[in-house]
């Protein structure tokens, strides 16, 4: 018994001593080292901005970036930023849910005299720099487009919406959910919100949901997904009941509209013939963005207690305003993409 | 003789072997990053892991009568929600204004108590599975607690010292760390000193015995449930001082993470002794693993692996223990 | 009013469904004494310890304690009242202290918290007198089952009572052990206590008993002072201590008045011809068995005969491959290397289990999805089930055991316990071993069934099947076997022959350790 | 007394779910003009279809007295591991069967130290969760994102989105295989008869010689497979692999089994109670997205359902005996 536990104890710090002189190394490499705390590491958009904050971190600033993943969870993310103010990091970006939760991480990295920065959802005390996506009146457009392309296919059918959101979170109303509706009515102000279920952010659940709207109310015309996991369980819900069906961008059965434009978005929007039609988003620029501004504070070029905001454009993708290069561009410098998106999308069609 | 075995007891007792897991684990983080040995650091990891350890005390209990308790999660996430409307917006349908902190607290406690005794009732008097009872209880508190502001924080209108509990500190001691330390006494006292305690460990490991010693099982094991719920309110009150809002979704997943942190503990499922130290010790494991894998960088995803390899490792390791100690303690008794 | 007895019992009667468990019992316990019960299983006496300690009530019939009338509704109850009990299982909580454990259930407490009790240091004399090496702070899971013994004992002494049953107390414990619980049962008496003293062991009775009442079949065959059993008239004349021919010739009486007149039926001898031999078992030894050595014959009925825990289970454990042994045993010329039931079963044993409850029945399953369990190929078609089969098989093994069942979809948990015995049965003969054990074949099980089992065994036999009886009921070892094995104390006393007229006495005789 | 008696007693609980099932239904043809048409039918099926596959393995585990966990988290492995091989060239039916092995796996080493090792199942199959999700993001990640969609062979979505005649969606067809064939394991082979013994009386097994660690490994690996088959369907039929499908899986199955009348402790249960049970989930879903009602009334109804039903049949076995 006694062996085993010494043979344990040796093992571990042995192997502690080797990861050490690793990272000793790493340390004096870098010039800073940064944190990012994403919404949740689990969803393909956070994935690809986190990738992104590391690669042009390291290569523009010769700075390291420590992701801790906020899980979703307020808890984890409080935790994520007590853990980078204790490890000393010199500068944050945050990307929480919550704005009061926001505002209060970023008090307790002012109290150690941390620049953090801010994404998507402003915090409510607004002392520190911020980055905000345009959401908004992407949203509104896409509503305003999909409502269009409805109203011209189908003139004397009244446009009924149907949405997947997360569940109560207010911001993904105000940016998203409620755009998107504003959108719509802006165009047809007879259009009407049939049911917002939650979807939990995923494919299967928001395809089981969809079937089940559909099955209450087949009239529905519009969906909106507040992201694009939910969009294409949407989307294959439509397939199992034989909808979700374009002539060549002319909606016959529903419009479907999503949001991040992560490459299976794209490859669906691409496809004339498939009803998942709109979509916007964007990493790249809000991954620079939080970059560049914390680098920023931490160069003492701009203030860390002064709210400013940086806005970024959420660009829309959708089948008739957009080529599919400039969807292959996006995804190229967005989402690593390496492919071929016009192949992909000829690939999906069969 | 009787020297001998103590000594040997000591070192081969499952709590003191975890604590030197523990120390191991921290020996390893120490010399892979610098981030990690810092008595900041070591702030944090008591913090994130006060909500485990509060709820760990009572659950331990629950355990150790071979009950357990899922619904702790989705109670933690009611009290937080409950206590911020409260004192945000006090009770509209009997147009009651925003209440003080301490009625708030009082009235959520209760709330909390009489989710202990629902799942009371559903274990003892509906004769339940414990498991079947709590996740049940667990669907119906999360649901209420979305339901509470229509499935939204609840982040303005605090009154001053809302957040006092979950951030200050007195003489440089976090208030949260004073309670750890009052839950970790007070449960070690009941579990060492009160009927209670006992009682619970006679019932959990030797029903017979507790009969026939005129013990009311299921009066205990209503008390326990009571308690772990009143916890688990009070851990929520904690939590919304702590977050300075009320947020329905906080503590998901909460349940199996005490679950693990008291299973580490080494109280089993099957009932019988356990530690309030061991529970501690557990649930600091847990957070040093997830705070000391992310000083390190390691990727999320082969820490939730490392996760399942550590319970199932240290659930083997300490049967084997006990069954080790058992053989040496029969061929013991047969040499006598 | 008798002021020198303190427990007086007229005409108790206890009736479960079904069963009359008490038939009318009277007697009296002298206060101050050590009295003694003795009785085969089923014989009533742990019914009537029962009542007396408020695990039962009784349902006819008086019963005084102190001069007033007792009907105790709880254990907790007649502890109030002065009444405790030491239990055979082991009634201690592992993972409490010694301390902890005495105090379980009486703890001296202040708002809830436990305070030191001041009767504890009267207790700890107790233990230090029973084993010195406990220690009021040590870890009950670190003793041996001696010694948790010996904390239950003082544990059911520390309450302030007048009254101590003890059941079965010395099962476990060493010889060293059992003269130290003597001088503390002598030292408590002196004290006043009276106590009620259950053992199978009968010569301790003549150790430290006063009075001896024995029970059977529900009713008390007679309670008679020790020097009257041990062939005193007058007590003053009576040595303290007696030699060991009187020792075991009182036993033998004991055991004659436990089983009665045993009605020798009509011993039909087997067709063995034992030349075949199945089973040796040589110098088998493990921590209840002792130096066992026998053999059976093909076509032969094999009795094991011995007062309860004398080993006979035992025996039917190493041999299933249950419990670990030393020594050999070899099946079919064979010597037998399986370390498990599965092995066992393979090897060509079967057995019926003695506690059917724990480990016979499938309650929940029918009579029909019983039967078939130990050997699944007799109701299988080409690798499934046939229902057809299975209908066939328990219709068959239900007439010819006569299973008085609504039918053969019954769930077993709601048979009689006779029938759920010979469910077990069928699905132990079911698996057509060559070596059949039987453990209690017939406990629980009505006259007209019981000679329905002894028929279907002798023709078991006379197929050529080896059967082993373990049995505590001397007419069906006589009735049945062939050979009889008789155990004392984990010992193989002698094996006998059976024969018309079995000499009864000297079977009495053997298993009470004479 | 005894006349009342005769059935096996989960038999008398299925009257009283059925019960459940027409009050529900009754309401909702009521409240919802939508409710009773045969679409809504086939989308409750297409629902609970991966409930039922999943739970008729796992029903028999529980009919042990042991139970898994680890379904939710295999399922999600298997259909991320299934479209990684895909994409990355495997032949779809060779993909299809190395993930079944794969799922296999986590089977056997469930079974191993629930049936070997005597660990709780509830720690050993919680422990093999972590395990087997965690390998999925990981997978997922190897492959550059979150979940698997482009690049996947334009056969990939046949498999789940087949229909047989034209008209039945294949897990339909599925399921009333899978049904038949527990249905068929429960009365009619030594497994499901040994799972039913080890369950009521597991000493009484081992001294009858059933092999109850291979008993218990064989069921844990079948629930495996369904997992593992159920998730290629899954994400076949979604055309995406996510690696967070199976979250709460393992409850939903749990619940199903528990709905339909099988004792946690063993001994007690069957397929039919499955369907019912994973007809009742169904129902209450469908119910509540027909009417639209928000999600947090819907885990309140979940959570009541669960308790209302289970108080349902113990009363009724207490009647009973």
């Amino acid at each position: 018994m006694k062996k085993l536990l010494l043979t344990v104890l040796v093992l571990i710090i042995g192997l502690g001593s080797v990861f050490a002189a690793g990272e000793q190394e790493d340390a004096t490499e870098y010039d800073h080292v940064i944190g990012k705390i994403p919404y949740t590491f689990e969803h393909a958009y956070h994935q690809s901005v986190c990738r992104e904050i590391t690669e042009y971190a390291a290569k523009m600033y010769n700075t390291k970036a420590v992701i801790i993943d906020g899980e979703s969870s307020a808890e984890a993310t409080l935790a994520a930023v007590e853990n980078l103010i204790s490890q000393g990091v010199d500068g944050i970006a945050l990307h929480c849910g919550d704005a009061g939760l926001s505002a209060k991480a970023v008090d307790m990295a002012h109290a150690a005299g941390i620049p953090m920065v801010t994404t998507l959802i402003r915090p409510e005390n607004m002392t520190a720099p911020h980055i905000q996506p345009q959401e908004t009146p992407s949203s509104i457009y896409m509503g305003a487009e999909a409502a269009r392309q409805w109203k011209a296919a189908h003139p004397n059918t009244p446009i009924k919406v149907a949405m997947l959101n997360f569940g109560g979170i207010e911001q993904v109303w105000d940016m998203r959910t409620g755009a998107f509706m504003e959108g719509v009515q802006s165009v047809d102000p007879g259009a009407e919100l049939v049911t917002m279920l939650n979807g939990q952010g995923s494919t299967v659940k928001s395809m089981e949901i969809i079937l089940d709207v559909l099955q209450s109310d087949p009239d529905v015309n519009l969906i909106f997904g507040a992201n694009d996991e939910m969009a294409l369980g949407a989307l294959a819900a439509c397939e199992q009941l034989g909808r979700g069906v374009m002539d060549n961008g002319v909606p016959l059965t529903e419009i479907i509209a999503g949001l991040d434009a992560s490459s299976a978005a794209l490859v669906k929007i691409f496809d004339p013939n498939c009803s998942f039609k709109l979509t916007h988003g964007a990493v790249k620029d809000i991954a620079r963005a939080e970059v560049d501004t914390v680098m920023a504070m931490i160069n003492g070029e701009i203030p860390m207690d002064e709210y400013t905001e940086t806005r970024v454009l959420s660009p829309t993708f959708d089948f008739w305003n957009t080529t599919i290069a400039e969807g292959q561009r996006h995804l190229e410098t967005n989402f690593f993409y390496e492919g071929d998106l016009e192949a992909d999308v000829k690939a999906a069609m069969k | 003789m009787a020297n001998k075995t103590n000594k040997l007891k000591f070192l081969t007792h499952p709590t003191f072997i975890l604590f030197l897991v523990f120390v191991a684990l921290n020996l390893f983080f120490a010399f892979s990053t610098p981030r990690f040995f810092k008595l900041s650091n070591y702030m944090n990891i008591i913090r994130q892991s006060t909500m485990i350890m509060i709820v760990g005390c009572g659950c331990t209990f629950l355990m150790m009568t071979e009950s357990l308790d899922l619904s702790v999660g989705s109670n933690l996430a009611l009290s937080c929600m409950v206590y911020s409307f409260l004192v945000v917006f006090g009770i509209p349908g009997l147009g009651i204004g925003p209440l003080p902190l301490w009625a708030a607290g009082i009235i959520v406690l209760i709330i909390g108590g009489l989710i202990g005794v629902l799942n009371a009732v559903l274990v003892t008097r509906f004769d339940f599975e414990p498991f079947i009872a709590t996740l049940g209880v667990m669907y119906i508190g999360r649901g209420l607690a979305l339901a509470t502001f229509d499935g939204k924080s609840i982040r303005t209108g605090f009154p001053d010292g809302f957040e006092v509990i979950g951030n200050d500190s007195i003489l440089g001691v976090p208030y949260l760390f004073i309670f750890v330390f009052l839950a970790i006494v007070i449960f070690s006292i009941l579990h060492k000193k009160t009927l209670l305690g006992k009682h619970a460990i006679a019932i959990g490991c030797n029903k017979n015995a507790a009969f026939f010693s005129g013990l009311n099982p299921k009066r205990i094991v209503t008390r326990l449930y009571i308690i772990t719920g009143c916890l688990a309110a009070f851990a929520g009150i904690l939590t919304a001082s702590r977050l300075e809002h009320g947020d329905p979704r906080t503590g998901t997943g909460f349940e199996f993470t005490v679950l693990v942190a008291v299973l580490l503990g080494g109280t089993p499922l099957s009932g019988g002794n356990g530690t309030i130290l061991g529970t501690v010790i557990g649930a600091l494991i847990i957070t040093v693993l997830g705070n000391g894998l992310n000083a390190m960088d390691i990727l999320k995803f082969w820490q939730i692996v490392f996760k399942g390899i550590i319970l199932i490792g240290a659930i083997v390791l300490h049967s084997q223990l006990r069954a080790r100690r058992r053989n040496a303690l029969i061929a013991a008794g047969t040499k006598a | 009013m008798n002021n020198d007895v303190i427990v007086e019992v007229r005409g108790l009667t206890k009736e479960f469904p079904g069963v009359k468990a008490l038939k009318g019992v009277d007697f009296d316990i002298k206060r101050g004494s050590v009295h003694c019960v003795v009785g085969e299983n089923g014989a009533g006496k742990s019914t009537f310890i029962k009542i007396l300690t408020g695990a039962h009530r009784r349902t006819g019939g008086s019963l005084k304690y102190n001069g007033k009338d007792f009907d105790p509704k709880s254990i907790r109850e007649a502890m109030d009242n002065g009444i405790s009990v030491l239990y055979q299982e082991l009634n201690v909580v592992d993972d409490l202290t010694t301390e902890e454990n005495l105090t379980l259930g009486k703890e001296n407490t202040k708002w809830g918290f436990i305070r030191k009790s001041e009767g504890l240091n009267k207790t700890m004399d107790i233990i230090r007198s029973l084993d010195d090496s406990i220690e009021l702070d040590m870890p009950v899971d670190q003793l041996s089952v001696a010694q948790k013994q010996v904390i239950e004992i003082a544990k059911a002494l520390s309450t302030d009572c007048s009254v101590l049953v003890m059941d079965e107390p010395t099962a476990s414990l060493s010889e060293d052990e059992v003269r130290r619980l003597f001088l503390t049962v002598k030292k408590l008496k002196e004290q006043g206590i009276t106590i009620v003293f259950i053992s199978h062991k009968l010569s301790e009775i003549f150790e430290i008993g006063d009075y001896v009442t024995v029970f059977r079949d529900g009713e008390m065959i007679g309670t008679k002072s020790v020097p009257e059993i041990a062939g005193y008239d007058d007590a003053a004349g009576c040595p303290d201590t007696f030699d060991d021919a009187t020792v075991a010739e009182a036993c033998t009486e004991l055991v004659r008045m436990m089983i009665g007149k045993v009605i020798v039926q009509e011993y039909v001898p087997s067709t063995s011809d034992y030349s075949t031999k199945l089973l040796e078992v040589k110098n088998v030894n493990n921590r209840r068995l002792k130096n066992i050595n026998f053999e059976l014959y093909k076509g032969e009925i094999l009795g094991f005969y011995g007062l309860v825990g004398a080993g006979k289970t035992e025996v039917g454990r190493v041999l299933y491959g249950i419990d670990d042994y030393e020594g050999e045993i070899s099946v079919n010329g064979k010597k037998a290397e399986y370390k498990n039931v599965i092995g066992a079963l393979d090897a060509g044993l079967a057995m019926v289990p003695e506690e059917r409850r724990v480990d016979g029945i499938f309650g929940q399953l029918s009579i029909r999805a019983n039967i078939p369990l130990m050997r699944m190929d007799s109701v299988m078609n080409s690798g499934l089930i046939s229902r057809i089969k299975e209908n066939r098989l328990a219709d068959k093994f239900m007439n010819m055991m006569s299973v008085a069942a609504k039918d053969r979809e019954q769930a077993v948990a709601f048979l009689s316990g006779g029938n759920q015995q010979k469910v077990v049965i069928a699905k132990c003969l079911n698996r057509d071993a060559d070596i059949i054990m039987l453990d209690e074949p017939t406990r629980g099980v009505d006259v007209g069934a019981k000679e329905e089992i002894h028929e279907i065994i002798r023709d078991l036999a006379n197929e050529g099947k080896s059967i082993i009886v373990f049995s505590s009921e001397l007419p069906e070892i006589t009735n049945l076997c062939d050979r009889i094995v008789l155990m004392h104390d984990g010992n193989v006393g002698e094996i006998m022959k059976n024969q018309k007229d079995v000499d009864v006495d000297h079977i009495m005789s053997v298993v009470a350790g004479g | 007394m005894t006349g009342k008696l005769r059935l096996p007693r989960f038999q008398s609980q299925l009257p009283i779910l059925v019960g459940i099932i027409v009050i529900m239904m009754i309401f909702l043809t009521i409240v919802s003009p939508n409710f009773l048409k045969a679409q809504n039918f086939s989308n409750i099926l297409l629902k609970i279809g991966i409930y039922i596959l999943i739970a008729s393995a796992a029903n028999l585990i529980m009919i042990t007295g042991n139970l898994d966990l680890s379904v939710g988290a295999v399922l999600a492995f298997s259909g991320i591991l299934h479209a990684y091989m895909c994409k990355h060239g495997i032949p779809i039916p060779l993909s299809i069967l190395i993930t079944c092995l794969a799922a296999m796996t986590w089977g056997v080493f469930n079974g191993f130290t629930v049936g070997k090792l005597r660990i709780v199942p509830v720690v050993a199959t919680l422990g093999t969760m972590y395990m087997a999700e965690g390998l999925a993001f990981l997978i997922a990640r190897w492959d550059g994102g979150t979940n698997i969609m482009l690049g996947l062979p334009g056969a990939y979505t046949r498999l789940g989105r087949y229909m047989l005649f034209g008209k039945i969606p294949i897990i339909i067809v599925l399921v009333v295989i899978v049904a038949a064939i527990f249905l068929f394991i429960e009365k009619k082979t030594k497994l499901g008869r040994f799972s039913f013994a080890i369950g009521d009386n597991r000493s009484a097994a081992e001294l009858s010689g059933i092999n109850v660690t291979k008993v218990i490994i064989i069921l844990y690996a079948l629930s495996a497979l369904l997992a593992g088959f159920s998730g290629i369907l899954q994400s076949s039929r979604v055309g995406l692999a996510a690696p967070n499908v199976g979250r709460m899986m393992e409850t939903y199955v749990l619940i199903v089994c528990v709905l339909g009348g099988t004792k946690m402790s063993g001994g007690r249960g069957s397929i039919i109670g499955v369907l019912l049970g994973a007809a009742i989930i169904g129902l209450l879903e469908n119910g509540l997205n027909l009417l639209g009602i928000e999600h947090f009334y819907q885990e309140v109804a979940r959570g009541l359902l669960l308790i209302i039903a289970v108080i349902a049949q113990k009363n009724s076995k207490s009647v009973k005996s």
